[in-house]
């Protein structure tokens, strides 16, 4: 009993947290290295999956929750999705030129020097007085933070009631209007993508103006291409239809 | 394990610790963007760098690891970025796709009709 | 305060606002009703056109522009500070949805959209200018990033307009991958920025940034800076500014001109906008100046009305005039940094557009370096905005009513060369620069109006482009005297050499249509005569050219915009 | 929160194993380890003996479907020991992978499918008390994380190197992401209703008579619970909806290529997910872990301390003995009742012709989205105007640290009370659960279920 006690704290936040920050960070990096777009992939959603992990560790639930359903169930899925419509060969492979690399080390790695260097520089980011406050505080089931966010978003900051300096509570902006707003830009994207997915009615205009423009504008193009899109409907086009409501889906996702 | 008072070899984790993880996915992100030939893997790394600065919404937000945070704001940003970047995503998608059915390639150096 | 008295408040604040916000409302409305009458008209037998331009004639009335006549808009802000509404919002907002008006009338005359893609289209075009009016009045970081998503995404699908097109979709891919690139990467200069100052509400940045300034550690900033740089990413994307303009070129290559009109103007009106809006929003804090001047008689009660924070901002005022020292003053050194870094990224731009237009055969593309360089002007006035904003109110509203009057006469110069360039598409299937020639011929009031367009985007003496530059430039002079910084000097040199360039590559242009005899073989006689077409661009190029007569009305109204801005 | 990611089972249970067991007062790292093993051995073992039963019951069930026996060689009288005898014949099955396949996705795709459906059952409650990590927003965690197993089918059918995989494979990303949408709303319906996304919380809400659960709150539920099922019965790839492995067109589908223990994996996190939204069907609309017949009640009240009743909580009246048999009776209710939903689901399966790709996303768009959307409406109407319902549970109410000093109850007499009376809250218990408008004696428990509640969580 002894031995146990001896060793009450383990340091769960510090192992948890090296363990999400791994993950995500070794994943991101093998991200950028594979050369097969489908593991490429594949190493994304682990990495943000662990991403979603590291919000739970920091009391954001709700946007973990969200991280994992939208960004990793809906958005990945749909990267996925577009990925074996446009794979050609079975392993899509990605040279990069090697110039390319080492400019990108030169260029990412001084921005990488330069971000560390100021986020770990700034003192009142350092302080890990509030952290292990907080930590000592700690109520397990503390972490309500659905309701709150939910009530943010109908306008109503419940979290400042208390707050010291109520000029301050003004600035924390009630997030109603994005909320409804946003809605409409899903709608938008929403008609956007379906337009740019679906294949060309067929051209039932009247002949007119519009006819003469487009007429024009074909054959603008004819007098450089020599493909135009033909056959190459082929490969996707019974795909395409559910494609499209893919598309429709993960903004429709978003939307809830 | 047992028996040995495990003396704390890392310091508490703090918002610095956070950023330093968003700052990587960010610079890896955006060495991605520049360094991927296929679309979709351009589309990838934008994700990470969102995703990127998704991580450090939620740690100035975090109540766990800051007194004077962003509180809730931090949390909202970053739900409103994780909408908009699935909108974005599928808008890019449905382009990348109509990109696909007329060049019958995703390689975004096979875009080169328009130059000058 | 308990959650009765917040909903209340937020109750009442909400009222307020939507009366402020109609013109998006009716926006939103005319997106639905897109989609409905689609739903409900199985047949099309509705031409969808008219829902949309009734819709935006009623945005537009609904934007009420007479209301800043005489200075009468007070700075407000509305949806618990997430927009603020002032008169240099209602200015741009408006000239945003006469553009819209303008736009879906050039639409109709040219034809494209055709009808079977015009609600798609449309839904497209008003969902961008959503996002740019929200654009022009955000106060708030989030709301800068979500409208400029909001105005981008929708964008994004447009330049790929035309489906089957090689060029169209490669414009799309192009626009649409670097553009999600840049708002990442401003994204996360927000992130930084809202981290250092815990807060996202701009104002609230503002008093924070005014607080900490003096004493800040070396490391925040670096991050201060840092962040800048991102955000100025992301906002320098927007307005095609120089090492981010790159995607311009192709797109408006690969997309058809009337998106390219789209994008030249509404985007730009409406980037230029939100950079005025963090700008200010970050460099100064209205209403706190006076109070430190008038500070027995006035009382914190006016100033409450200004601006909600603006109360208990006395606070740290206070605490500061012991180091004498006010907020605004405190800012200098924020604004001095967004001043010298715009006045960089518009000297580079500007010269970098003239000099690309030079071998450009392609009246898209000329036309896309000379909206790059246009961008380089109109970010000049910043510079004497941001270096003259905490010291002399005069130069500062100087240099915002010569944005503003810039940006009105950007508009129709732009649309006309745009509309022009769409039109002659419909006649000779070509929009290379070589294939124009001769044109004053067949159809002498296209070639004048464009022209005329032309010219004014030169800045030639007695059109529209003139009064726009030379009031952007006299307020950096004037700003130069203010403040005798050498770089407004540089500014404005480097605007004068630019302007002297840019004469060259469209003299070009006008002298191919009108000096130069048609091409062999090519009989332009054949193609349509211009019917319509002319009337539109008459109409679009006439107030470029009488500018000059209604100056006075067209100034004093810009002025009145900015007035309640700054002072 | 970082404690409770870590510690498993309610915390009270790893406090209860190290006080009782090891007599700490406080429970160290090694309890919440111990614990959160042998909670993730528990789990396991729904999924894995739920499965091997599960697949006995399938054949069972389609036997007698189909007017014939099902199996009967193996394992006496009704073939019981057929799963066993399956699951010999697939460990011995030799591990077989394409030449064309990408190897390492190739392996550990049914992994992943297999991890998301048993990371599921993590957030989910089995009775009051019986969770393995109390998670708030478990509702939401559940879809989630449910959602990711759509992975492991997209993997597996693109690293087979086989183009009716990769179909395969396409069909079940179409169809899971599109039904994730109705499946979505419909599940916010109960949320609203109970005014929770805590899923213990939304079964203890329904305590008592069969008249409390949720699906006969009001018309709308009750529609919106078929509409779940069929969502659901879709979203874990079954038939009618089993696309992803139309034998007809596509051999096998994603698992085309696969054989052997990897083969398993995919069919267990199958049943898993079956499982899994069966239960959640159970507690969002079927009551949860409550019998329709409040036995559970009756024996807590038929134990319990007379003077403790008064003071508070029901549970905290009796016994902790009584407490854990009524926790049992709670966890064979719900497993019960999520069998059934699972037998449903089988039933369905043997009964209905398969759907062509497009009828499958036909419904979804067209049917499902709508009606769910309606029922969303009309639900939140019907609870805003108060309008009569079966149930006589009443909307939890968020008693949290800011609220304290409201003046009133959000939810009240008529949705949203426009006077705002000032003082009210002298009395928080009474303002907390609002009980004013059921009898008494009925509502009591339900009333002190819910404050054990706040209290409790």
């Amino acid at each position: 009993m002894g031995i146990l006690a001896a060793v009450n704290r383990v340091y769960w936040h510090e192992f948890f947290f090296m363990l999400f920050a791994g993950i995500s960070v070794v994943f991101a990096v093998c991200v950028l290295l594979t050369q097969n777009i489908v593991r490429m992939a594949f190493y994304l959603v682990l990495s943000l999956g662990s991403t979603a992990g590291l919000f739970f560790l920091a009391g954001a639930e709700f946007v973990g929750a969200m991280q994992l359903m939208i960004y990793v169930g809906g958005t990945l899925v749909l990267l996925i999705f577009g990925v074996m419509l446009t794979a050609q060969q079975r392993y899509v492979k990605m040279n990069t030129h090697p110039t390319d690399w080492v400019l990108a080390t030169i260029v990412g790695g001084s921005l990488l020097v330069l971000l560390i260097g100021a986020a770990a520089g700034v003192d009142s980011w350092k302080d890990a007085s509030a952290s292990k406050k907080a930590l000592a505080e700690l109520d397990v089931d503390d972490a309500r933070t659905a309701t709150p966010l939910g009530l943010a978003l109908t306008g109503v900051r419940v979290d400042k009631l208390d707050s010291d300096d109520p000029a301050l509570a003004n600035g924390q902006s009630g997030y109603l209007l994005p909320f409804i707003i946003v809605s409409v830009h899903l709608l938008v994207v929403l008609i956007g993508a379906a337009y740019m997915a679906r294949t060309k009615r067929s051209a039932t205009a009247p002949v007119g103006r519009a006819e003469r423009a487009r007429l024009n504008i074909m054959q603008m193009e004819h007098e450089t291409d020599d493909v135009v899109y033909s056959a190459s409907k082929q490969s996707s086009s019974s795909l395409l239809d559910s494609d499209q409501s893919q598309a429709e889906e993960s903004t429709d996702e978003a939307q809830e | 394990m047992f028996g040995l008072e495990i003396t704390p070899v890392i310091a508490a984790i703090t918002v610095s610790h956070y950023l330093i993880v968003g700052a990587i996915l960010f610079v890896i992100g955006a060495v991605c963007m520049a360094t991927k030939r296929n679309a979709l893997g351009i589309l990838m790394g934008i994700e990470l760098v969102l995703n990127g600065a998704n991580i450090n919404f939620i740690a100035f937000g975090s109540p766990y690891l800051r007194d004077d945070n962003l509180g809730l704001d931090g949390q909202l940003i970053s739900l409103f970025v994780i909408v908009l970047a699935a909108a974005e995503a599928a808008v890019a998608l449905a382009i990348a796709l109509n990109f696909y059915n007329n060049h019958n390639t995703i390689d975004i150096d096979r875009a080169d009709e328009l130059k000058g | 305060m308990n959650l009765q008295q917040l909903i209340k408040q937020l109750a009442n604040d909400s009222t307020e606002s939507l009366s402020w916000f109609l013109p998006e409302i009716v926006l939103c409305a005319v997106i639905m009703l897109l989609l409905l009458v689609r739903l409900f008209d199985g047949k099309q037998r509705l031409d969808l056109w008219f829902v949309a331009i009734a819709g935006s004639v009623v945005s537009f009335l609904f934007s009420q522009p007479w209301l800043v006549c005489g200075g009468g808009v007070e700075r407000t802000e509305i949806f618990t500070g997430l927009l603020v509404i002032d008169g240099f919002t209602i200015a741009v907002r408006s000239i945003i949805l006469l553009f819209l008006v303008l736009f879906l009338v050039f639409t109709k005359i040219s034809g494209i959209p055709d009808s079977d893609d015009s609600p798609d289209i449309y839904t497209l075009v008003f969902g961008a200018t959503l996002g740019m009016c929200l654009m022009v009045s955000s106060n708030h970081l989030l709301m800068i990033f979500l409208a400029i998503e909001m105005a981008s995404v929708p964008s994004y699908a447009l330049a790929g307009m035309l489906k089957g097109r090689k060029r169209g979709s490669e414009a799309a891919l192009k626009y649409a991958i670097y553009g999600a690139g840049a708002a990442g990467v401003m994204l996360y200069g927000i992130s930084l920025l809202a981290g250092l100052t815990s807060s996202a509400h701009l104002p609230t940045i503002a008093l924070q940034l005014a607080e900490n300034l003096g004493t800040m550690s070396g490391s925040e900033q670096l991050v201060l800076v840092l962040s800048g740089l991102l955000i100025s990413v992301g906002l320098a994307f927007k307005l095609s500014a120089v090492p981010f303009h790159f995607w311009a070129p192709d797109v408006f290559h690969g997309s058809c001109a009337e998106v390219n009109a789209f994008l030249s103007i509404a985007s730009k009106a409406a980037a230029l906008g939100l950079l005025v809006r963090i700008g200010i929003g970050v460099g100064y804090v209205p209403g706190l100046e006076q109070e430190v001047a008038q500070d027995v008689e006035a009382g914190p009660a006016v100033v409450a009305g200004l601006l909600p924070v603006a109360e208990e901002a006395i606070e740290p005022i206070e605490d500061s005039v012991e180091q004498e020292v006010t907020v605004n003053e405190a800012l200098q050194p924020v604004r001095d940094f967004i001043g010298k870094l715009i006045a960089l990224l518009a000297m580079i731009t500007c010269t970098f557009g003239n000099l690309a237009a030079y071998s450009q055969t392609n009246i898209k593309r000329l036309l896309a370096y000379s909206t790059i360089a246009h961008a380089g002007y109109m970010m000049m006035a910043i510079a004497p905005l941001m270096s003259s904003l905490g010291s002399d109110y005069g130069v500062a509203e100087g240099a915002l009513s010569g944005l503003l009057l810039y940006i009105v006469v950007y508009v129709f110069m732009n649309l006309g060369a745009f509309a022009v360039v769409a039109f002659l598409r419909n006649y000779i299937a070509s929009e290379e620069i070589a294939d124009y020639s001769g044109m004053i011929r067949s159809r002498p009031y296209i070639v004048i109006c464009l022209v005329l367009a032309l010219f004014s985007l030169v800045g030639l003496p007695p059109l529209a482009g003139f009064l726009g530059k030379f009031a952007v430039f006299a307020s950096i002079a004037d700003a130069f005297r203010a403040t005798d910084a050498t770089y407004l000097l540089v500014l404005l040199l480097v605007g004068g050499v630019n302007t002297a360039l840019s004469l060259y590559y469209y003299l070009r242009v006008a002298k191919i249509m009108v000096m130069e005899e048609p091409a062999e073989g090519v009989d332009i006689e054949q193609y349509p005569k211009a019917g319509l077409e002319a009337v539109y661009l008459v109409a679009i190029t006439l107030p470029t050219a009488l500018l000059i007569f209604f100056w006075n009305p067209v100034h004093a109204y810009v002025v009145d915009a900015v007035k309640a801005l700054i002072s | 929160m970082i404690g409770s990611l870590v510690s498993t089972g309610a915390s009270t249970v790893t406090e209860f194993i190290s006080q009782n067991i090891f007599g700490l007062d406080d429970p160290n790292w090694f309890m919440y380890l111990l614990c959160g093993v042998i909670a993730a051995v528990l789990v396991l073992h729904v999924i894995a003996v739920g499965a091997l039963f599960f697949i006995w019951a399938e054949r069972k069930i389609a036997g007698r479907i189909q007017d014939r026996l099902g199996p009967t060689r193996v394992g006496g009288k009704f073939g019981w020991l057929q799963t066993l005898a399956d699951g010999v014949k697939l460990i011995a099955k030799e591990d077989f992978i394409p030449r064309d396949a990408d190897a390492p996705l190739f392996k550990i795709a049914p992994y992943i499918a297999f991890a998301a459906s048993f990371a599921a059952f993590l957030a989910l409650p089995f009775a009051d008390g019986a969770v393995a990590h109390h998670v708030n927003t478990a509702v939401f965690f559940v879809l989630a994380v449910l959602g990711l197993e759509v992975f492991g089918v997209i993997l597996a059918g693109y690293a087979s190197g086989s183009k009716w995989s990769l179909f395969g494979a396409m069909r079940e990303a179409a169809q899971v992401v599109s039904y994730e949408v109705p499946l979505g709303m419909c599940v916010v319906i109960p949320v609203f209703v109970a005014g929770t996304m805590n899923l213990t919380t939304i079964g203890e809400m329904q305590a008592g008579w069969f008249n409390n659960w949720l699906v006969f709150h009001d018309p709308f539920t009750f529609i919106a619970a078929i509409v779940y099922f069929t969502c659901a019965t879709a979203s874990v790839n079954r038939a009618p909806f089993d696309l992803a492995e139309a034998e007809s067109e596509l051999v096998a589908g994603f698992h085309t290529e696969y054989s052997g223990l990897r083969w398993s994996f995919f069919f267990m996190a199958e049943y898993g997910s079956m499982f899994l939204v069966s239960a959640l069907a159970s507690i969002l609309f079927f009551g949860g872990w409550h019998p329709p017949i409040p036995i559970d009640i009756w024996i807590l009240e038929a134990f319990a301390d007379p003077d403790l009743v008064a003071a508070g909580p029901l549970k905290d009246a009796v016994p902790s003995l009584v407490t854990f048999l009524v926790m049992l009776i709670g966890i064979a209710t719900l497993v019960a009742k999520s069998v059934i939903g699972v037998v449903v689901m089988m039933w369905v399966r043997w009964t209905f012709p398969r759907l062509r790709i497009d009828q499958v996303m036909a419904t979804c768009l067209k049917y499902c989205v709508p009606i769910a959307a309606v029922c969303f409406v009309g639900s939140m109407t019907w609870e805003t105007l108060d309008l009569p319902s079966m149930n006589t549970i009443n909307r939890y109410e968020i008693h949290e640290d800011w609220s304290e000093d409201l003046a009133v109850s959000t939810v009240g007499e008529d949705g949203v009370d426009p006077e705002w009376p000032e003082d009210e809250n002298d009395d928080e218990s009474s303002e907390v659960m609002d009980g004013e408008e059921a009898p008494i004696e009925e509502d009591s428990v339900a009333v002190q279920n819910g404050l054990s509640l706040q209290e409790g969580e």
